[in-house]
């Protein structure tokens, strides 16, 4: 039947050894094309004609900012999945997935801000990308702390799953806002990401570090979706027997 | 089963027939009143949100200057700002004594659609805070240097919002149901989801101070309501039959 | 080299944000280890303290 | 007309690491009874909560009327009535007040009907006062009043008689008699043995 390979998915013991032999094959590509992408961005990229080397950040900040939003949208969707067929791995899945995307939200924040400086003369501009930030960074740290908080391992799974479905809806709408907010009171210099002539040279080692953080936080989430299964599941018989043989 | 039966049945009800039973709309305007009644016989939690709400306005003239163009010039964002931190303050009783008494859980159990009976309650709470509130926004405007001509603006506009702060509110307030010291927790929930409203609101203000033309962030400002009436009551429901569990 | 690791004046910029970027990797990379070794370690713990 | 009947079959409940439950299985048939007993923490309240649906099984059935309770669950609960270990009580609302909104949000209920209750369970007396001065073995005859006021089918009781002097267990095991006279269910999760009626009902003992 083609719903066979979910209930797989639902089943523990299977999901802790797939995710073991898989974690390698995502781990050492990452290493690679991050390597690549920083040596590309570092040294073969020439620098940008208006923000000279400043602009090297971008191979930092960019990725992590699309972490911050790409591991955000799989929480809620494992999430989601957990609220409607109770699937407990899942929900090891989305809490699995906070700890990654707080932190690589807080890297895009302290590189957004290291970069505003040089460019807009300031650490902190209210620019709509870093605000959204900013707020996702919040979403996080409240998702976080609600599942701290709850004791009930069920009721916390089930609480921050809801939490995260409803972020999910509003960032668009916080977005949005906060653009055309930005657009009211927009400060006459703003980023100029190098739209104009961007070469292949910049752009490759930028499609490298993005390919490679993507592979990089699959990576993550395998081994500490493992560690989640492994803790929810340790009065279990097959978690012995995963670990004694 | 023993000897008394007969005499004693005719003094209790027969079970129920479906026709007698009440409707989804009793069901939810005696939770209304209910509410309401209750609200009543305690007035103290009541003007607390209120009086917070005046201490917040009267602090910033204190803090900055007494200068009418100055104040004039923060009073939307000094308004808002106290509007939600207010709102924020009496979400707290939403749903926490019927957490404790048990009344949520004959709601979750009396057969009746508990989205309803939350919005009821939901309604009553805005009715109780965001009401009081919308009244004595303009006050306060007028203490901040806004001419009277603004002031159907502002009164619009705290109106409509404090609709939305009272629904997004309810999902925190229901996801936080069982944790002990949750106010910060809410607050750091909560206060992502309501920056829409804030950013809205605000500028509404700001334009009805100006003389400008209001009603754009006005009708943003509905369809954050409409958006959240139908979406939020949902999300609180859910949250409330996981608290539960 | 040194003009590689002056960044065109940009030093003070690019390289705090390469090194909290790396160093964020890095954190995630240990931490993710250490949080199944943890885990191992208490079914490994359950097992022993069940069996004896 | 007998109701019914409710059936349990093979249910499982687990606490996070905890199997609370271990497939129950029973059934009981309209004017039949199931007394619940069974050691602190042995998940007399645990499976009156997953029967009414609040607590979710992980494993098994509850059948209503031959239908999974979880296919339409609020149609379950509208013929079903839970009683927590606390009385539903608003304290700051009169008997009368919070046996109007409590029964008045399934029901519509007269007024006088509303007396008639509260004094047959005997606390008539203080129908006009706010529940928070009333006793707790007061609290409980007035949540006990609004239970016979709902008038359904399946009653789910937790320790109904906590709080209640021996004339207050009594009038617990005369009205569950009343309750199975009809035709009606009851399960009860019980501390202590009901004085009088009711020894003919059979009970099911959960293990620690």
């Amino acid at each position: 039947m083609a719903w066979t390979w979910f209930h797989r998915l639902a089943s523990p013991p299977y999901v802790y050894g797939v995710a073991g032999r898989l974690s390698p094959w995502f781990a050492w590509p990452a290493v690679l094309l991050i390597l690549g992408g920083l040596y590309g961005g570092l040294v073969l990229a020439p620098p940008d004609y208006q923000q000279g080397d400043g602009f090297r950040i971008i191979y930092v900040h960019a990725p992590s900012a699309w972490m911050s939003l790409m591991v955000y949208t799989t929480m809620a969707g494992a999430a989601a999945i957990g609220l409607v067929w109770r699937m407990k791995v899942a929900h090891a899945a989305a809490a699995a997935c906070a700890p990654i995307g707080a932190s690589f939200t807080f890297a895009a924040l302290v590189t957004g801000a290291l970069w505003g400086e040089p460019m807009w003369g300031t650490y902190w501009q209210w620019d709509p990308r870093l605000t959204s930030e900013l707020i996702l960074f919040f979403l996080y740290l409240g998702y976080m702390g609600l599942r701290a908080g709850i004791e009930d391992p069920q009721r916390a799974d089930r609480a921050s799953a809801l939490l995260a479905v409803v972020g999910v809806i509003n960032v668009p709408i916080i977005h949005y806002s906060v653009t055309w907010w930005n657009s009211l009171h927009q400060a006459p210099s703003v980023m100029r990401l190098g739209k104009p002539s961007i070469s292949l040279t910049m752009l490759l080692p930028l499609l490298a570090m993005l390919l490679g953080f993507t592979l990089l936080f699959i990576a993550l989430l395998l081994v500490r979706l493992r560690a989640e299964v492994l803790l929810r599941e340790r009065s279990s018989s097959w978690t012995r027997e995963a670990l004694l043989t | 089963m023993s000897h008394g039966d007969v005499e004693v049945a005719a003094l209790t009800p027969p079970i129920v027939a479906r026709s007698s039973a009440t409707s989804a709309l009793g069901a939810a305007a005696l939770a209304l009143e209910r509410d309401l009644l209750l609200a009543f016989r305690h007035p103290s939690q009541l003007v607390q949100p209120l009086a917070f709400f005046a201490m917040v306005t009267l602090l910033f003239p204190l803090a900055l200057s007494p200068e009418p163009a100055r104040l004039r010039e923060v009073a939307p964002g000094v308004l808002w700002t106290a509007a939600l931190l207010a709102s924020l303050l009496a979400l707290e009783f939403l749903f926490r004594d019927d957490a404790h008494d048990g009344t949520l859980e004959q709601y979750a159990l009396s057969g009746q659609s508990l989205t309803t009976l939350l919005f009821a309650k939901i309604a009553a709470h805005w009715v109780l805070t965001g009401v009081p509130l919308t009244l004595m926004a303009p006050l306060a405007a007028l203490s901040l240097g806004a001419s009277p001509s603004a002031l159907p603006g502002i009164f619009a506009a705290v109106l409509i919002g404090s609709v939305t702060l009272s629904l997004i509110g309810s999902i925190g307030a229901a996801l936080t149901l069982g944790i002990k010291r949750s106010g910060a927790l809410l607050s750091l929930l909560t206060l992502p989801l309501a920056l829409p409203v804030l950013i809205f609101g605000a500028r509404a203000t700001q334009l009805a101070m100006s003389g400008g033309p209001v009603v754009a962030p006005l009708e943003l400002l509905g369809a954050l309501a409409v958006l959240g009436t139908t979406l939020a009551p949902l999300a609180a429901a859910a949250a409330v039959r996981i608290s539960l569990e | 080299m040194r003009e590689f690791l002056d960044m065109g004046g940009y030093a003070a910029y690019v390289w705090p944000s390469y090194v909290v970027t790396i160093g964020v990797i890095v954190v995630n990379v240990i931490w993710a280890r250490r949080s199944l070794a943890r885990a191992r370690q208490l079914v490994r713990r359950r097992a022993a303290g069940e069996a004896s | 007309m007998p109701e019914g009947p409710l059936e349990v079959e093979d249910l499982s409940v687990w606490r996070g690491e905890r199997h609370v439950l271990r497939g129950i299985g029973f059934s009981v048939a309209g004017g039949q009874g199931l007394k619940l007993t069974g050691p602190n923490g042995a998940g007399k309240t645990t499976l009156l909560r997953s029967i009414a649906g609040l607590t979710y099984a992980e494993q098994g059935q509850v059948r209503w009327r031959g239908v999974d309770v979880r296919r339409d669950l609020r149609a379950f609960h509208a013929s079903s009535a839970y009683l927590g270990h606390e009385p539903p009580l608003k304290p700051d609302l009169t008997a009368r007040e919070n046996l109007r909104y409590w029964v008045g949000n399934r029901r519509r209920v007269a007024s006088r009907e509303l007396g008639a209750a509260l004094q047959r369970v005997g606390v008539e007396t203080c129908a006009e006062q706010p529940v928070r001065t009333l006793s707790a073995g007061q609290r409980r005859r007035v949540a006990l009043a609004g239970l016979t006021l709902l008038a359904l089918p399946l009653w789910l009781l937790d320790e109904p008689t906590t709080h209640l002097d021996m004339d207050g267990q009594q009038l617990v095991g005369q009205l569950i008699a009343e309750q199975l006279a009809r035709g009606g269910i009851a399960l009860a999760a019980l501390h202590h043995p009901l004085p009088g009626t009711l020894s003919a009902v059979p009970t099911l003992e959960l293990a620690a």
